[in-house]
C-alpha cells in the first residue's frame, strides 16, 4: 500500500512537469508545425538561469525572472531564426532546432561547466508536508505539483476565456483566415513560441532546484518530452496532459516492480521454459523501464500517429 | 466616387499566370457582381485583392491608399472584409467566438456594426451561438462567415460564391442581406456563378475570363451583349 | 566542373590517401581512419536523407548493429572460424541490412516529421533496451573481441586497419554512386521530389522507400562494423542519439543535395575535432554554432554554396566580384576572431582554474593568458578588442553586400542594355 | 460479357463517396467508350477532382464499382490501377521539379518496362528506354528543353511535360484534369492540339471548364452537378438541355 500511495503521488507530481514542459511544445507544433528540438533547452535553460539569479534576486526572484529570459529569447529565436528558414520547409526548421539545442547546451556547460550546479531549495521550503507510512514527503514536491495544476489553469483560461486566447486557438487551425481578419498572425505566432518557450522554463527554474541541473537534463528530458506529445497527440494540449500524467505513473511504478515475460509464461505453465531462453523473457520491467515509453511512442506512431487525443494527422 | 481602385493586377500561383492585368474600379456602397466561369481567376482576383496571393504587379488603391504589398491584417484593418468560398469557419471556436474574431475597431464615417444586428439579420446565429462552428450547417457557416466579416466594419466586403450548395430558401436571405449591406453604406464585390441571382442584386457586372477582364458595365448592358454570354458564361 | 576535372581530383584524392598515411604520426593515422569511418556513414546515410529526402534521426541503429555484428563475427573468429579478418565487414552490412529491412518497413509507413520521430524511436529502443541485454550486447559494458592475422597481415598497428578501411570505403563510395546511375536511383530522386506523382506512375512507393531505407542501413551497418575493428569493442553507446545527431551534422554542414558533400562534411568535422579537441574544451560549441550558421546562410550546404559558386564560375564577373569577396572574408574571420575571443575569455573566467586562483586572490580578478597574450579581466582594453573585431566585421560584411547588391544591379543594367542593343 | 461492355475502356458503376457525413458523390453511372474523348464538366464543387480521385484510387470508394475494360479495379493502390492501364495528369502541376525533363518521362517509360527496383544495371545503357523517352519528349514538343530542370519550365511547358508523364507510362485510358487551368487564351489553343495529338487511338476524360476546348475535342460531355451526373450526350446537344443550362446559370435562366 505504501509503495502504491508514495508511486501514485511521485508518478502524478513527475507527470505534472512533463506536462510542464510539453505543452508548450505541443502548442508550438500544433500551430506551425514545427517539430522543436531545442524546447528541452529552455527547460535547461529555465533552471540554470534561475540558479545564476538566485543568488542576486534570491530564491523567488529567480523562479520570476527565467522564464520571462527564455520566453524572449524564445521569441528572439522565432522572429530572427526560425522565420528564416521557414521557406526552405520544416524538415529545415527541424535541423536549426536541432543545431540551437546543441549550441545551448555547449553555452551552458561553457559558463557553468561540464558538472551539475548547486542550485538548491531554500531552507524555508525544506520541510515535510506529511508523513505517511513513516516517510516524510517533501513539501516542494507537492510544490511542484502545484505550480503545474496552476499553469494548466492559467493557460486554460487564457486560451477559452480571453481575446488572447481565441485569436490563438482560430489561428492554429487556419492562419490565412484569422489573418484576413485583421490579426497579427506573425506577431501572434512570435507570441507562442515566446509562451511555450517562457513555460518550459518556468518548468525547469522549479524542477531544477529538486532535480539535479546539469547539463545534460535537456537530453535526458527531450526524447520523453517527445513521447508525451507524440503519445498525447502533437498538438494537442489535453492529450499532452493525459499522456505526461500515464508516462510520469508508468515510470514511478516501473522502478519498483520486478516483473517478467518469464514470470507472465509462468502463469500458464512456461516459466522454466522461459527462464532457460533468458535474453527478454528474463528482463524485469524495473530495468526496462526507461525502454517502454519509446515502445508505447513507436507502437502510437505506427497505429495511430494521431496520438490519444490528436484530431489530425 | 470610386472606393476601390485596381489597376494593372497581375498574379501567379506558382509558375501559373493567373491575373493578366486586371483594370476595374469599384463604386462606393455598390454592388458589383463578378462573373465567369471557373479558373477564370474570380477567387485569385479577390485574393490578391486582399494580400492572400501576393500580386506580382499592379496596384490596389482605398480610397487612394495604396495597399498591393500589405499584409491580409493591415489590409483588413484598412476597411476591407472578405469571405471567402470554402467559408473557413473555425471549427473549435463557438459561434459567438468566431463572431468575436472578426471583430474591428471601425474607422471614422463607417456604419458600425454590432452582434445584435448579426442576430437580427440571422436568429439562427443566436440560437447556436454557444455552438462549435465546426457543428453548423453549410448555410450557417455561410451566414456565420459573412457577419464574422462584417464586423471588422469594412468599406467593402468581398463575398466569393455565397450561395454554393445552399438551399433556395437561405440563398434569399443571403442575398436580402447584401442588398441590406449596400444600403447601409458598405460596398459589395460578388462573386457568383448563377447569373440570374448575380443580375437581381448587382448594379453593376463584371466578367473574367482567362484571367482577364472581359466585360465592364451594367446589368442592362450585358443583357445587350449575347457573345458575352455565350463565350464567357453559358454551356455553349 | 568537366568529367575530367572531377576524375583526377577524386584520383588524386586517393593517391593521396593511399601514399600519405605511412608518413604521418598514429594520432593522425588514426583520425584519418575515423574520418573514413565517419565519411562513409554519411554517405550511407545521405542516400535515405539527401537523395530520398527522408530525414532519419536514429542511423545510429544501424551503425551499432553493424558494430556488434563484427565483433561477433571477430569472436567466433577468434574460436576459430574460418573468415578472413578484411571481410568482417561483411557481418556489418548483412546485420544493417537485417534490421533496415524491419526499421525500414515500419518507418516508411510515415512520412515527414513523423518518419523522424519513428527513426529516432526506434534508435531510442536500442539504446535503452541493449544494457540490458548481456548475450547479445555485453550488458553495460559491451563485448571485445581481437583481430586475427590473415594472410600474413596481422592488423596489429592503425595503419594496417587504416588500409583496410580505406579499402571498404572505396568499394562502398563506388557503390554507392554507382546505385545514383541505376533506374532505382534515379527513381530515389523522384521520390524525393513528388512522392504523389511517383505512385500515380506505377511504383509502390512503400516498398520503393523500404528498400532505400535498406541499402542505407546496410551502409550503415559496414561503417559500424569497421568502427568495431578498429577499436575491438563496442557498447550501448554506439546507440546513442549523439551518433545519430553527429551524422545529420556532417551531412547537412557538407551538403546533402551533393553525392560527396557528407564526405566534405564528416572531413572537416573529423579535422577540426582532431585540432580542436586539445586546443579548446569550447569546440562542440563551434560546431554548433557552424551548423546553424550553415543552415541559417547556406542551406545547401558548404559544399552546395561551394558548387553553386564553382558553377557560375566562368558567368561571374571577377574582376567586379574580387572587392566584395576580398571584404566579406576579412569581415568574416574578424567576427570569427571576436567570436572565438569572447568564447575562449567566457571559457576561462567562468573555469574552475580562474575559480580557484580568484580564491587565491580575493581582493581583486587575476589576470588570465589567452592566445600567448595576458589580459586583465578589469582592463578596458580586453573588451574593445572583441567589440572593435565584432562591430567592423558586421559593418565590412554590411559594405560587401551593399557592394554586391550594386555589382548585380550594374549586372543587369548591363544585360539589358546588351539585349536592347541586340534587339 | 456482352459486346457492347467491352467496348466501354472504363465504366463506374453507382459511384459513392462521402468524407464523414458530408456526401460528396452520389450514385454515379458514367461509361467512356474506347477510343472517346469525354468531358466532364460541372459547376464548382460538383465534385469533379473527387471523382477522378476515385478512378484514379487516390480515395477508396464509399459504394460502388469502377471498371477498367472489364476488370475490377476500384480498391487497388494507385500504382495497381496505373499498370492496369489507366494514367491520370494533375490539375496542379505534379512534376519533378527538380529532375530534367527528360529524366521526368523517363520514370514513366522506366515503370512501363517493369525496371522498377533495377538496382544492378546503369540506366544510360538502356538505349531502348532512352529512345522511347525521346519519342515521348518529341511527341509533347519539349526536345530542345530536354536537358533542363523542369522547374525552370514556363508555365505552359510544364503543363506539356505533365500531360508527357501522364503518357510515359504506356497507359491507354488517359484522364487529364483540367488540362488547360491557368493557361492564357492562345496557350489554350496550343494545349488543345497537343491534347488531340497525343490521344490519337487512346480513351481519354476530362475535366474542363473551357467550353470551346470541349467543343473541339470531346465526342461525349458527361454533366456533373452536386456530385451526381446530369446528363451524357454529344457536346451539341448537351448546350441544348435546360436543365444543364439551368444548374450552371441559376433557378429561372434558359
Amino acid at each position: 500500500m505504501e509503495f502504491f500511495f508514495i508511486s501514485t503521488l511521485n508518478g502524478v507530481i513527475y507527470g505534472l512537469l512533463l506536462f510542464m514542459v510539453s505543452a508548450g511544445l505541443s502548442l508550438i507544433f500544433g500551430m506551425m508545425g514545427v517539430l522543436n528540438f531545442a524546447h528541452a533547452s529552455f527547460y535547461m535553460l529555465g533552471a540554470y538561469l534561475a540558479y545564476a539569479l538566485s543568488s542576486v534576486f534570491g530564491f523567488w526572484g529567480g523562479i520570476l525572472l527565467a522564464p520571462i529570459l527564455v520566453g524572449l529569447l524564445g521569441m528572439v529565436i522565432e522572429r530572427g531564426l526560425l522565420r528564416k528558414v521557414h521557406a526552405h520547409g520544416h524538415a529545415h526548421e527541424l535541423l536549426l532546432t536541432f543545431g540551437l539545442a546543441m549550441i545551448i547546451a555547449e553555452t551552458i556547460k561553457l559558463f557553468f561547466g561540464d558538472f551539475p550546479v548547486n542550485y538548491q531549495i531554500p531552507t524555508e521550503l525544506r520541510f515535510s508536508a506529511f508523513t505517511v507510512y513513516g516517510t516524510n514527503y517533501p513539501f516542494y514536491r507537492l510544490f511542484i505539483g502545484f505550480v503545474a495544476v496552476m499553469m494548466f489553469i492559467g493557460l486554460w483560461l487564457l486560451l477559452s476565456r480571453t481575446r488572447i486566447g481565441i485569436v490563438v486557438r482560430a489561428a492554429e487551425r487556419l492562419p490565412a483566415m484569422a489573418e484576413a481578419l485583421g490579426h497579427n498572425i506573425p506577431v501572434v505566432f512570435m507570441g507562442v513560441f515566446g509562451a511555450g518557450a517562457a513555460l518550459a522554463g518556468l518548468a525547469g527554474a522549479v524542477a531544477g532546484a529538486f532535480y539535479p541541473t546539469n547539463p545534460n537534463m535537456a537530453a535526458e528530458l527531450g526524447v520523453i518530452v517527445f513521447v508525451v506529445v507524440v503519445v498525447g497527440g502533437l498538438g494537442s494540449l489535453k492529450g499532452s496532459l493525459v499522456a505526461s500524467l500515464l508516462i510520469g505513473l508508468f515510470s514511478s511504478f516501473a522502478v519498483g516492480l520486478d516483473w517478467s515475460l518469464a514470470q507472465l509464461f509462468g502463469l500458464f505453465g512456461l516459466g522454466e521454459w522461459a527462464q532457460s531462453v533468458g535474453g527478454l523473457m528474463t528482463l524485469e520491467l524495473s530495468s526496462v523501464s526507461g525502454t517502454i515509453p519509446f515502445a508505447l511512442m513507436l507502437i502510437v506512431l505506427l497505429v495511430r500517429p494521431a496520438g490519444l487525443m490528436g484530431e489530425r494527422n | 466616387m470610386s472606393l476601390l481602385e485596381v489597376q494593372g493586377l497581375h498574379a501567379h500561383y506558382g509558375k501559373s499566370h493567373i491575373l493578366h492585368g486586371i483594370d476595374m474600379t469599384i463604386p462606393e456602397a455598390s454592388i458589383v457582381s463578378l462573373l465567369g466561369r471557373n479558373g477564370s481567376g474570380r477567387s485569385t482576383l479577390m485574393k490578391s485583392i486582399m494580400g492572400l496571393v501576393q500580386p506580382s504587379a499592379g496596384s490596389v488603391r482605398l480610397n487612394g491608399a495604396e495597399l498591393a504589398g500589405h499584409r491580409p491584417y493591415d489590409i483588413c484593418r484598412r476597411g476591407i472584409g472578405y469571405v471567402p468560398e470554402e467559408r473557413l469557419v473555425f471549427p473549435n471556436l463557438t459561434v459567438e467566438q468566431n463572431l468575436m474574431m472578426g471583430v474591428q475597431k471601425a474607422q471614422d464615417g463607417v456604419h458600425q456594426w454590432t452582434m445584435d444586428e448579426m442576430y437580427d439579420y440571422f436568429p439562427r446565429l443566436k440560437e447556436r451561438r454557444a455552438i462549435n462552428a465546426g457543428y453548423l450547417s453549410g448555410g450557417e457557416q455561410q451566414m456565420l462567415t459573412m457577419c464574422r466579416s462584417l464586423l471588422g466594419n469594412p468599406r467593402i466586403l468581398l463575398i466569393d460564391e455565397p450561395t454554393e450548395g445552399l438551399a433556395p430558401k437561405i440563398v434569399e436571405v443571403v442575398m436580402e442581406v447584401i442588398l441590406d449591406i449596400a444600403k447601409r453604406g458598405v460596398a459589395v464585390m460578388l462573386v457568383e456563378q448563377k447569373l440570374t441571382i448575380a443580375l437581381k442584386v448587382a448594379s453593376q457586372v463584371m466578367v473574367m475570363g482567362h484571367g482577364e477582364l472581359v466585360f465592364q458595365g451594367t446589368t442592362e448592358e450585358l443583357a445587350e451583349a449575347p457573345e458575352i454570354r455565350r463565350n464567357w458564361l453559358e454551356v455553349a | 566542373m568537366s568529367a575530367t576535372s572531377k576524375f583526377l581530383i577524386i584520383g588524386l584524392a586517393l593517391l593521396v590517401s593511399i601514399a600519405l598515411p605511412p608518413f604521418l604520426s598514429a594520432g593522425w593515422q588514426n583520425a584519418l581512419n575515423t574520418m573514413l569511418i565517419a565519411s562513409l556513414f554519411a554517405l550511407s546515410f545521405n542516400l535515405l536523407a539527401g537523395q530520398a529526402g527522408l530525414l532519419s534521426f536514429g542511423h545510429a541503429a544501424y551503425f551499432g548493429v553493424g558494430a556488434f555484428a563484427a565483433l561477433h563475427l571477430m569472436l567466433a573468429v577468434e574460436d576459430g572460424l574460418p573468415v578472413p579478418t578484411p571481410l568482417l565487414p561483411l557481418a556489418g552490412a548483412l546485420a544493417g541490412l537485417v534490421a533496415g529491412v524491419v526499421s525500414g518497413w515500419f518507418s516508411t509507413m510515415r512520412s515527414g516529421v513523423y518518419f523522424a520521430l519513428v527513426t529516432l524511436a526506434i534508435a531510442e529502443l536500442f539504446h535503452s533496451l541493449t544494457p540490458h541485454l548481456q548475450g547479445l550486447f555485453g550488458g553495460e559494458s559491451g563485448i571485445s573481441s581481437m583481430r586475427m592475422p590473415w594472410m600474413g597481415i596481422r592488423f596489429a598497428t592503425i595503419l594496417e586497419v587504416y588500409y583496410l578501411t580505406l579499402g571498404w570505403f572505396v568499394i562502398c563510395a563506388v557503390l554507392l554512386w554507382a546505385y545514383t546511375r541505376t533506374p532505382f536511383g534515379r527513381l530515389t530522386l523522384a521520390l524525393r521530389d513528388n512522392e504523389q506523382r511517383v505512385r500515380f506512375m506505377g511504383y509502390d512507393a512503400h516498398v520503393s522507400k523500404t528498400l532505400i531505407f535498406t541499402v542505407s542501413a546496410m551502409f550503415s551497418g559496414v561503417a559500424g562494423a569497421l568502427q568495431a575493428v578498429t577499436n575491438e569493442t563496442a557498447n550501448y553507446d554506439l546507440f546513442s542519439a549523439g551518433v545519430s545527431s553527429q551524422v545529420v551534422l556532417f551531412t547537412y554542414v557538407g551538403g546533402a543535395t551533393l553525392f560527396f558533400g557528407p564526405v566534405f562534411g564528416a572531413v572537416a568535422f573529423t579535422v577540426f575535432a582532431f585540432l580542436m579537441s586539445d586546443l579548446t574544451r569550447s569546440w562542440l560549441f563551434y560546431q554548433g554554432l557552424i551548423f546553424v550558421l550553415v543552415m541559417l546562410y547556406a542551406p545547401h550546404g558548404i559544399g552546395g554554396a561551394l558548387a553553386m559558386q564553382l558553377r557560375q564560375w566562368r558567368e561571374l564577373d571577377w574582376r567586379r566580384l574580387v572587392k566584395p569577396y576580398a571584404t566579406a572574408t576579412v569581415g568574416g574571420l574578424m567576427i570569427a576572431a571576436g567570436v572565438v575571443f569572447l568564447t575562449e575569455t567566457v571559457s576561462i573566467l567562468f573555469g574552475l582554474d580562474y575559480e580557484h586562483a580568484r580564491t587565491l586572490t580575493p581582493d581583486y580578478l587575476p589576470d588570465f593568458t589567452l592566445m600567448g597574450q595576458v589580459w586583465s579581466p578589469v582592463a578596458v582594453s580586453t573588451w574593445v578588442l572583441p567589440a572593435v573585431l565584432l562591430i567592423g566585421g558586421i559593418a565590412l560584411l554590411q559594405v560587401a553586400r551593399r557592394w554586391l547588391d550594386h555589382s548585380d544591379d550594374a549586372m543587369a543594367a548591363s544585360d539589358t542594355e546588351t539585349s536592347k542593343g541586340s534587339v | 460479357m456482352t459486346a457492347i461492355e467491352t467496348l466501354n475502356a472504363l465504366k463506374l458503376t453507382g459511384v459513392d463517396k462521402s468524407f464523414g457525413s458530408l456526401s460528396v458523390i452520389k450514385g454515379v453511372e458514367l461509361s467512356v467508350r474506347k477510343g472517346h474523348r469525354h468531358a466532364v464538366i460541372g459547376p464548382n464543387g460538383a465534385g469533379k477532382s473527387t471523382l477522378f480521385n476515385l478512378i484514379s484510387g487516390m480515395f477508396p470508394l464509399t459504394a460502388g464499382e469502377i471498371e477498367l475494360n472489364g476488370q475490377r479495379i476500384s480498391g487497388l493502390a494507385p500504382h495497381k490501377i496505373n499498370r492496369a492501364g489507366l494514367s491520370r495528369s494533375f490539375q496542379i502541376t505534379n512534376i519533378f521539379h527538380k529532375m530534367s525533363v527528360f529524366e521526368n518521362l523517363r520514370i514513366g517509360v522506366l515503370a512501363k518496362h517493369g525496371s522498377r527496383f533495377d538496382l544492378l544495371r546503369p540506366i544510360s545503357r538502356m538505349r531502348s528506354i532512352n529512345e522511347e523517352t525521346g519519342r515521348i519528349l518529341d511527341l509533347v514538343g519539349l526536345s530542345v528543353r530536354s536537358g533542363h530542370l523542369a522547374g525552370d519550365l514556363s508555365y505552359s511547358e510544364q503543363r506539356a511535360l505533365e500531360i508527357g508523364m501522364t503518357l510515359s507510362t504506356g497507359a491507354e485510358v488517359i484522364l487529364l484534369d483540367e488540362p488547360t487551368a491557368g493557361m492564357s487564351r492562345e496557350e489554350t489553343a496550343q494545349a488543345v492540339e497537343l491534347i488531340r495529338k497525343v490521344t490519337e487511338g487512346k480513351t481519354l476524360l476530362m475535366v474542363e471548364h473551357d467550353m470551346s476546348v470541349v467543343f473541339s475535342l470531346c465526342d461525349r460531355v458527361s454533366v456533373l452537378v452536386y456530385g451526381s451526373i446530369l446528363a451524357t450526350d454529344t457536346p451539341a446537344e448537351i448546350s441544348k438541355n435546360s436543365a444543364v443550362q439551368q444548374a450552371y446559370l441559376g433557378e429561372d435562366a434558359a
